[in-house]
């Protein structure tokens, strides 16, 4: 059981999902335990792995499926496991946030989708299942099955709200699917020079061929490149991801925005690193000169987006955005310290939009709008809810203790030490944006500021808010709990910053990448 | 290297294949990002996928091999059975073994046939779900053409702004809902849509006839979010968008909106109702409407 | 020899298929179209020796999707503006 | 506007055509993808390995039998998301069914299919049984079973394919199928294997480890078979009616 623990992760919820399908049909309410629990089993199986990685060796879990094992088979006969720090910690943190999530989903989904419970938590463990899928995979082929898995699942989620809804899932269908195309066109290419499709492979034929000067597999790198651009919604390819957000139902954007824009820069991160390796993708591509100044384009672009936002939702999906800025732009100048505040960012980012989503799904059932004039006076009569939306939101402006900070500060030291001075102001600039958002909507939540300014005090008496308003009523605690729950993620990860960084910096280590200047 | 005339020949001669499949790649793309018609995409989705599927096959092309099945001689089973009952020998009852490289060559690489498997599958999955989502669509905007539905997303956007602003005790200002659309339109469709609204006239006397369509389903979004001060709300609405026809918009959403706050959690079938009064009460009214843009 | 000129008529055949496919305004004729280029395809694959993948194509592009999309036009507006 | 779509349909297909020139000669036998260790082992040892002869097959259940689970889970979330979609969905524009002109089904078709159905399983049963040897297999197979559904649907009405294979059995087969290749992978893993170790099996089967990989590989293609039937049919059933059931094509 303990040597299969990485294997149970995925069994869990897949097991988990068809059982929501069968045994739903015949009673709703089974599906909701059923979801949490297999949540939790498959958290366990994570924290198994985890712990499997760092008493390893050489830090990493090589599972092969079907008995292939490397000692008797050549590798990539069989699909690999492969599990380095770095996967099993966004791994980690995709099945934390299902399960935060599948615990928080019992209402909404009551409510949001009637008669439809069954084929929403099915939808639901399949999705985590391909995310945790994608986290884990080290074979390029499988990694496209499990992409096409968490975005079909994806796709049934988000349409199951409105009409608008379906209509913003049809051009994510439409992007998706040329992301997800373009990149098995790109593992075509890689395949086509390579002969293999296992990551580790692939990896070790481009080192022994020379190929890092083919044409070919230059085209596979910006095929690859792209497909996972398009889908973690980089600047000019986000087209599909505010419309889809918003519309969507609250668990359903809940669950998607922490998780699968962060699950491709994952993605790319890996890519770069382990499968076409650092000479390649850093030295043999033109992308170091290009990609910063696109990130420089795509996060002001993104911020002034947010900032002309008047809904919550729609912010947040800008937000969203910009930080997919961050985080390309955090590998892309090539340094050391910038890959720490990327791979650590993805981490806190997931966090933090998680505690967003979740209170603005609690602001969305209890104010019923999540429109910016619907908010005022909203701290009296929900504090905890609000105290924990300021949590995630202070983190993505950056402010200590929260773990905004500590990432936003190896992303800004990376930026430094290599000179990409652009990046650097570029980040100060979405960082004064974010102040904005988030100072405003304090501004509007807190004090119960009309839009004329004139002071309505702290919503108490009879000054603009009537009494209903004033009472103190928090949404119901399944929701409330997960809430508070990631906000105190959002802490903990915070002041426990240093030990995740030492974990990266152990994956980070096997690499060779400039601590210095210039490359 | 364009000009190089051997490329060229061998492009055409020699990786004819590899050449039309760049060409049926170009094709679906181009299908899927510039066709206006909803199912017009998804084919053009599928000639994309067919075409990659047809690349991965050229790439397992072996010359002068055969199908990935083993020939009789080969075959584990068939030389198991043949061999067993000559001599008998336990070495004959595991007939298979390893095949020598030169057969290697004799058969096609069996991996890019397995993986396109899954692709087709995968494509027709995505397929499916698409075509599902055009039904969706056009039950709650009565077409399948992106232009159109945009312009009625837009529209009822339009029309359910001043209920959310009123969602506010005082009255606050109205805010720049254009600027916000824009912003937030896909970028692939936004091209087409401006280009469309030109040719607009054409198209109105169509809009006019199903905008009772779209009237209803703008007070279907707005019904999920009932506020007490609704039905004075409408008006202060109205006010603020000035662009809009007055008359005809704040009937068609004040109307629905005493049935569908009495019941927040309506099915789909209590809201049709909601809105079936509606369409009554402004299916006479002639649309002098035109797109705010 | 042959095999190759047959290969070639299919390689052109399969240009014209998904252009009229795109480009015919009625949606039942596209997806008719469709099915024609699907079979096609299902040919060339065939005459590649990747025969498990030409079946699946004759049975899920010129089968199910076929019916599956006009299935779907029936229940939608029959002509397309482009 | 239609003309600045062209740019990236041009970028795209600038780069491919560059790097077709790299490309390896057309069919060649020493081609990376031809003659590397992993194409040159499927093909010499899944004889050794799996005693199947039809290498794709082995490939797909066996060797890559994980893509093909999570393949089959695709079909199987096709399936719940077309449901999700359209359950209690149908909107003020749907199709009205007033042209819906009440007639026998036609005689001639009828007893075409009658005489045709019978047929159509065998070979589906056929197609996944015997893909072992020959092209096919639980996905091909399934299609075909679904098909000769569709056409029950097709030549009479809806209502009476439903009869044969109501909405809700539909997903007890989907889910089962999968279930079943799950569970084939569980219990080789129970049996001390690794996921999916099919030769486990040999343990509880009266065979050797080859010929359990062998027979499980069946049992694997059942199940696709059973979920891609299911789905596939539920498919048609749904979006012929908008996920009303009723009425339809």
């Amino acid at each position: 059981m303990m040597e299969n623990a990485i294997a149970w992760i995925l069994i869990f919820p897949l097991f988990g999902s068809v059982a929501c399908a069968l045994l739903g049909m015949g009673n709703k309410k089974i599906c909701y335990p059923i979801a949490v629990l297999s949540m939790a089993g498959s958290l366990w199986g994570g924290i198994e792995t985890l712990r499997q990685v760092i008493a390893s060796e050489v830090h990493t879990v090589s599972y092969i499926f079907g008995g292939w094992t490397l000692d008797k088979y050549p590798r990539g006969v069989g699909i690999e496991f492969h599990a380095d720090i770095l996967g099993i910690l966004i791994t980690l943190v995709v099945l934390g946030v299902g399960f935060i999530v599948a615990i928080y989903s019992k209402l909404p989904v009551q409510d949001e989708t009637p008669n439809k419970e069954p084929l929403f938590y099915t939808l639901f463990l399949l999705q985590i299942t391909g995310l945790a899928g994608i986290c884990l995979t080290g074979d390029a082929f499988n990694l496209y099955v499990l992409i096409e898995v968490a975005a079909l699942t994806g796709y049934g989620l988000i349409a199951m709200g409105s009409n608008r809804a379906a209509a913003a899932t049809f051009n994510y269908v439409i992007l998706g699917t040329i992301g997800a195309s373009l990149y098995l066109l790109g593992v075509g290419y890689i395949y086509i020079k390579t002969g293999t499709l296992n990551m580790v492979g692939i990896q070790d034929v481009i080192v022994a061929n020379g190929l890092a000067d083919s044409s070919t597999m230059q085209v596979a790198f910006v095929l690859v490149g792209i497909g996972i651009l398009i889908k973690m919604a980089f600047f000019p390819f986000h087209a599909w991801l505010p419309n889809a957000y918003c519309n969507a139902p609250t668990v359903t954007s809940s669950l998607l925005a922490p998780l699968v824009t962060k699950v491709m820069i994952y993605v790319m991160i890996r890519m770069v690193l382990s499968v076409f390796g650092v000479e390649f993708s850093f030295e043999s591509t033109m992308w170091v000169d290009v990609m910063p100044w696109l990130v420089v384009v795509a996060i002001i672009c993104a911020a002034v987006m947010a900032l002309a936002q008047r809904e919550i939702k729609r912010m947040l999906a800008y937000l969203i955005v910009a930080e997919v800025g961050y985080m390309v732009g955090g590998v892309w100048i090539y340094n050391y310290y910038g890959l720490i505040g990327s791979i650590f960012h993805v981490i806190s980012d997931a966090c933090m939009t998680l505690c967003l989503f979740l209170g603005a799904g609690l602001i969305l059932r209890k104010a019923k709008t999540t429109h910016f004039d619907g908010l005022r006076g909203l701290f009296s009569k929900m504090p905890l809810t609000m105290t924990g939306f300021f949590i995630g939101g202070f983190s993505i402006i950056g402010l200590p203790p929260t773990c905004g900070f500590f990432s936003k500060w190896y992303l800004i030291t990376g930026g430094m030490v290599s000179q990409r001075w652009e990046y650097m102001v570029v980040l100060m600039f979405s960082t004064m944006v974010m102040v904005v958002l988030f100072f405003r909507l304090i501004e509007r939540i807190h004090l119960a500021v009309s839009e004329s300014g004139e002071n309505l005090g702290h919503g108490h008496g009879d000054l603009g808010l009537a009494k209903e308003q004033t009472r103190f009523d928090e949404g119901p605690l399944s929701m409330l709990i997960p809430l508070l729950l990631a906000a105190t993620v959002v802490l903990v990860v915070g002041i426990y910053n240093q030990d995740i960084v030492n974990l990266i910096e152990i994956f980070l280590s096997e690499f060779n990448l400039p601590k210095g200047e210039g490359h | 290297m364009f000009e190089d005339g051997t490329i060229i020949n061998e492009l055409f001669i020699e990786r004819l294949n590899y050449f039309i499949y760049v060409i049926l790649l170009l094709i679906g793309l181009h299908g899927m990002i510039a066709k206006n018609n909803l199912i017009k995409k998804l084919i053009g989705m599928s000639i994309f996928q067919t075409a990659i599927i047809l690349f991965y096959v050229s790439v397992g092309v072996k010359e002068g091999a055969t199908i990935p099945i083993y020939l009789p001689e080969h075959d584990p089973h068939g030389s198991h059975a043949s061999h067993g009952d000559e001599n008998g020998t336990d070495e004959a009852v595991h007939g298979p073994v390893v095949l020598e490289a030169g057969m290697v060559k004799g058969y096609a690489n069996p991996l890019p046939h397995v993986l396109m498997l899954t692709a087709i599958v995968v494509g027709v999955a995505t397929l499916g779900l698409a075509l599902a989502l055009c039904l969706r669509i056009y039950q709650g905007y009565g077409t399948i053409e992106e232009d159109e539905i945009l312009a009625k997303i837009e529209r009822q956007e339009m029309r359910s702004k001043p209920s959310i602003i009123v969602k506010s005790a005082d009255s606050s200002k109205s805010k720049t809902s254009g600027s916000d659309k824009s912003v937030s339109k896909p970028k692939v469709s936004s091209s087409t849509s401006t280009k469309r609204s030109k040719a607009r006239p054409k198209a109105k006397a169509k809009i006019a006839s199903t905008a009772t369509k779209a009237k209803t389903s703008g007070a279907k979004s707005v019904s999920p979010k009932p506020k007490p001060a609704a039905s004075k709300s409408t008006t202060t609405g109205t006010k603020k968008s000035p662009a809009k026809p007055k008359t005809a918009a704040s009937k068609s959403t004040s109307k629905p909106k005493p049935k569908s706050r009495s019941k927040p959690k309506a099915k789909p079938p209590a809201r049709a109702k909601a809105t079936s009064t509606a369409k009554k009460a402004t299916a006479s009214k002639p649309k002098p409407r035109t797109p705010k843009k | 020899m042959g095999l190759e000129l047959f290969n070639t008529l299919i390689l052109l055949l399969l240009v014209v298929a998904a252009l009229i496919a795109l480009r015919v305004k009625d949606l039942l004729t596209a997806s008719v179209v469709f099915a024609v280029y699907s079979f096609l395809m299902c040919l060339l694959w065939a005459e590649m020796g990747a025969v498990d993948v030409a079946f699946t194509e004759a049975t899920v592009g010129a089968g199910i999707s076929t019916v599956v999309m006009i299935a779907t036009i029936f229940n939608l507006k029959r002509k397309s503006s482009d | 506007m239609k003309k600045l779509s062209l740019i990236p349909v041009l970028v795209v297909g600038a780069l491919l055509i560059y790097a077709a020139d790299d490309f390896p000669e057309w069919g060649s036998p020493t081609a990376p993808a031809s003659a590397s260790p992993l194409s040159s082992h499927f093909i010499s040892n899944t004889g050794v390995d799996t005693e199947v002869p039809n290498m794709v097959t082995a490939v797909l259940a066996d060797y890559r039998g994980f893509d093909t689970m999570f393949e089959t889970v695709v079909v199987f979330i096709a399936g719940m998301a077309v449901l999700a979609i359209l359950k209690n969905s149908s909107g003020p524009n749907s199709k009205k069914k007033n042209f819906h002109i009440e007639t026998e089904p036609d005689i001639i078709v009828t007893n075409t299919v009658r005489l045709l159905i019978p047929v159509i399983q065998i070979f589906a049963f056929y197609v996944l049984a015997h893909g072992h040897v020959s092209p096919g297999g639980g996905f091909q197979g399934g299609v075909v079973m679904g098909a000769s559904f569709i056409m029950i649907a097709l030549s009479w009405d809806l209502e009476k394919a439903l009869a044969r294979f109501p909405m809700d059995r539909c997903f007890i087969v989907a889910g089962l199928g999968i279930v079943l290749y799950g569970g084939i992978g569980l219990l080789s893993m129970f049996l001390g294997g690794e996921f999916l170790d099919y030769a486990e099996l040999a343990n509880i089967l009266p065979v050797s480890r080859e010929m359990a990989r062998y027979h499980a590989m069946l049992g694997v293609e059942i199940g696709v078979g059973l979920t891609v039937t299911a789905i596939m049919f539920a498919l048609y059933a749904n979006l012929a009616t908008e996920g009303r059931l009723k009425g339809g094509l």
